[in-house]
């Protein structure tokens, strides 16, 4: 059906400042959509690993007189061992909490000379462990040890970075809503500013598929130049954006990690998809209007 | 072909019997058959009790006064616009019930040329005669495209942008497009009102021509001479819209 | 000059896909710029804060023998009382060391029991003291204490939030730019629609600026109108979004604050300023175009 | 007025008075003038060595077949094309030497019928006759508003929008919207075109009537009915275009 009616090529205007308006608002709404995609991977990776660092470890303290010390530890370590979701359990050593020291108090604190707590970091496996029931069994076995999971101070920064990421992909729904918009909107007016085309073409016996097949050709078109110069952009923008500073600790860069930089490259089609459906559906709709 | 009789006739079996004499009521296919046809813009109707049927190989004048509804009614006739009331046939099928898609194809059949010649302003003028063909997948049949050119004076435009043709070049260029698919019917629409009188002599040829190769031809005008020059050439007839009536007209002319 | 070719209002026609268009348009990069707007503040709330909190205060520890401590902390006491810069000098009391400690060893550590370094919390005013020539006072005056300006560990904080403000503020850049371009291509769609509009205007004798001015109203209005809408739906998204976690203690709210909600008002303002001139350009850059 | 004197005469001098005292040269100050002017689209020129002055109080038609340049020559008369090579004055000033605003001004004391006539399509047809009174700023002057459109029959459309009117609702229209500043010269291209004839004495009518009081006008047209009509009742001069050259043109009419 669509060969049969000859070529629809040129039968719509090359030019028009719709045409260019419809290129750049997708350009420019991929661009914007990189970026949120960008924010989104970043928050997503961020609220993992945050969560991975925090729900995957805990701490227990022990603190007992120096000669029930050794005693305690071992106690605590049995029952972690028959804890199920635990993965390991393992007691620091001396320089490791030195090491989680010398922020306050300088690298030449004596610990060993210090009656300070034995602490043993915990790392849970699957689902993790029941914090409560384990709480329970420490209390009976090792007076002197308190679970510490982090969660309570930590758990914040994972909302907050979920949030985060939830932002990024409310954004790009948000983007691609205001790009079919406007992309129907454009279809719209070109539609109207080429009532003639649209008239010439019924008046000579052209079909509504024809008519809509030229319109819909030139707009799906127009939308993915402008959005895969959009993305080629963006990802330019993202790719030139100062680096990740791990260094920061908690703030990872706002960028794209290997595999990812794929992901932008899936915008232009969406927004050709978005363009195709929206012009063919203004076209269609257009064309049941006039007589 | 029926036709309203003239209002003096009243209802009168035998003055109508006589009337329809008068127009050599052919037995051929009708083309285009109007019955009972009314067609109101508004609440007031502009045309009531159109009859008309458009034999194949007739050629019809359509006059009257501006504003009448000549332009309705050709509309009416290649389906742009629905009836108000009473049937329209297109083809032997009835326009109200035709698909937009039905309808298209059989436009395809039909040239029209409409009061204010459109264009595809960014197509050069071969492309805009040749559309027609075009659009119907037949764009191969295209010989005759420059000869048709010449003959209606615009051999040397074919290049040349619409916009930035002449009146009358337009409405030249527009009855060419309307014949380039040799259509069964043409419905003209004030197709000389910008041309000079050796050249709407030479687009009356043309018309006539087609009209001796079968063709049926509907041309609305207010040109008494092309008419009175038509009539010798050919076996025209004259309508007339009056008082939202289409009458015949023949005895002033 | 205005007043004497008389009403423009209705030259133009009302309607049309252009001008939702430009409504649109100006509408969606207002919701954006709201938001970038809303980024850009939190992230200079959250550079100045941490800037503030770490480049205000440092910490000098001292560790040295107990019978040594008293004399030295008051010696480090005594240079910092002349360096100038320093706003205030404080020794933290046993309470506040413990407290620092506690997320490791517990709230029950003995903290008076134990030979832990002494800290002294310093505030720095104005432009901050000279931390080199304070080193070099001190290990002179109290070989035992050490200069800790945070500076080293927490710095990449201070910079990745000012990059985020950065980012909110070429996002803001951007968009205004976006949203020019867009409202220029909607203007030059809206004169090539109305061309007929023009033609005739021109021959009854209207002179250019009557027909801009038509043109200009119309389109400075229609973004004013939808860039106040965006800047209304924008701040209420902005005000739904997931409050302010203070208690992830780095992480403010993506929000405005005070008289900050004000500043989304002169976004509309702007994006009609914006359309002004696009507008303004556009039409008598294609009135000069035509005969 | 001065005119190309039809080129049988030569450079005879005596035959070049005579033929300008055919045309009793008045001596008012001319409205519109154009000297040597050539005007040319591409590389050939469309109409060399036009020479004309169009006297305060005239009345000329202009013919010549289709697509020989009359729309292009009312284009110069009234400024829309500049000329290729020539001089164009208008109310005495130089074409080449006026600002587009001054060019608007100048529009104001002209009435210009387009051969396709254009409008304002959003607005009513009563606003877009009174158009040209709006712009100028004269929007109080709106007295004869309804009596206008009543004598070029339109008085039941002063609500209509102009896409629906018919061809020739619209060129009188164009006319009426024309006249309406009652402009020192009046342009007409093709106004007739898709008129009957009662309707086109109709607005001949009108236009002899602005003649008398002391208009200038120029009406470019086919219709030599209409040229016959207008010769009974008024002083009409004819010029042709033949030969990219603007002739007087006595002899057939
Ligand atoms: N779409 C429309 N809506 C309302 N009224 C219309 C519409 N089209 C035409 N009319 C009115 O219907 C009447 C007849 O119009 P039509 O174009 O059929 O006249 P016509 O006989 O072709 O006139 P002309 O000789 O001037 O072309 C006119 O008065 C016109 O104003
Ligand atoms: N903008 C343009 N660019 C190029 N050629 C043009 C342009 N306008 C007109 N022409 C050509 O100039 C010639 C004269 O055009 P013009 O409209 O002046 O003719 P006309 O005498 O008014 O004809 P008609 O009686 O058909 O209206 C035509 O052949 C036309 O194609
Ligand atoms: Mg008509
Ligand atoms: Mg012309």
């Amino acid at each position: 059906m669509a060969r049969k009616d000859g070529p629809t090529d040129r039968i719509v205007p090359q030019t028009g400042h719709t045409a260019w308006l419809t290129s750049f608002t997708a350009g420019v709404m991929v661009f914007l959509a990189v970026f949120a995609l960008a924010l989104s991977l970043a928050a997503g990776r961020l609220a993992e690993r945050w969560q991975e660092a925090l729900s995957n470890t805990a701490t227990i303290r022990i603190a007992a007189p120096p000669d029930q010390m050794e005693f305690q530890t071992q106690a605590v370590l049995n029952v972690l061992a028959t804890t199920p979701g635990v993965a390991e359990a393992r007691a620091l050593t001396d320089d490791e909490q030195q090491k989680l020291l010398a922020p306050w108090f300088g690298a030449d604190l004596p610990v060993e000379d210090l009656p300070l707590p034995r602490l043993i970091e915990v790392t849970s496996a699957g689902q993790g462990f029941d914090a409560e029931g384990l709480r329970q069994r420490l209390s009976a076995e090792a007076p002197g040890a308190v679970l510490d999971d982090h969660g309570r101070w930590r758990q914040p920064l994972v909302v907050a970075a979920g949030r985060l990421r939830l932002l990024g992909q409310v954004s790009i729904l948000l983007i691609g809503g205001a790009m079919a918009a406007m992309i129907t909107l454009a279809a719209h007016a070109a539609l109207s500013a080429n009532a003639q085309v649209i008239r010439v073409l019924r008046l000579v016996g052209a079909r509504d598929a024809y008519i809509a097949r030229a319109f819909v050709r030139r707009f799906t078109l127009r939308a993915l130049l402008g959005a895969g110069l959009g993305a080629i952009f963006g990802m330019l923008a993202v790719a030139l954006l100062p680096g990740a500073e791990t260094e920061g600790g908690f703030l990872t860069g706002l960028g794209f990690q290997g595999i990812e930089w794929a992901y932008p490259l899936a915008l232009p089609i969406a927004a050709a998809v978005v363009a195709y459906v929206a012009t063919r559906l203004a076209a269609f709709n257009r064309l049941r209007g006039l007589p | 072909m029926r036709l309203n009789p003239p209002q003096g006739l009243g209802k009168d079996a035998t003055a109508q019997a006589a009337f329809r004499a008068v127009f050599h009521v052919r037995n051929t296919r009708p083309v285009i058959a109007l019955e009972q046809v009314s067609y109101a813009y508004g609440p007031e109707p502009l045309l009531t009790d159109v009859n008309l049927t458009l034999a194949a190989g007739s050629f019809y004048f359509l006059t009257g006064p501006s504003g009448t509804g000549k332009s309705t009614f050709l509309k009416l006739c290649y389906g742009e616009l629905k009836p108000t009331t009473g049937r329209v046939t297109i083809f032997d099928r009835n326009v109200k019930d035709m698909k937009r898609d039905e309808l298209a194809i059989a436009r395809r059949r039909m040239g029209v040329v409409h009061q204010d010649c459109q264009f595809l302003d960014h197509l050069p003028l071969a492309t805009n005669v040749a559309l027609p063909l075009t659009v119907a997948g037949r764009g191969n049949e295209l010989d005759d495209l420059s000869a048709l050119l010449a003959w209606v004076g615009l051999g040397g435009l074919a290049d040349a942008l619409p916009p930035t043709l002449s009146g009358g070049e337009r409405q030249r260029a527009a009855l060419a497009r309307a014949v380039i698919t040799s259509p069964d019917v043409l419905l003209a629409d004030e197709p000389t009102g910008n041309l000079d009188w050796d050249m709407s002599q030479r687009l009356l040829a043309l018309l006539v021509e087609l009209n001796r190769m079968g063709k049926t031809i509907l041309v609305a005008t207010h040109d008494m001479n092309l008419i009175r020059a038509a009539k010798q050439q050919v076996n025209a007839r004259v309508l007339r819209i009056r008082d939202k009536r289409l009458q015949a007209a023949g005895a002033d002319l």
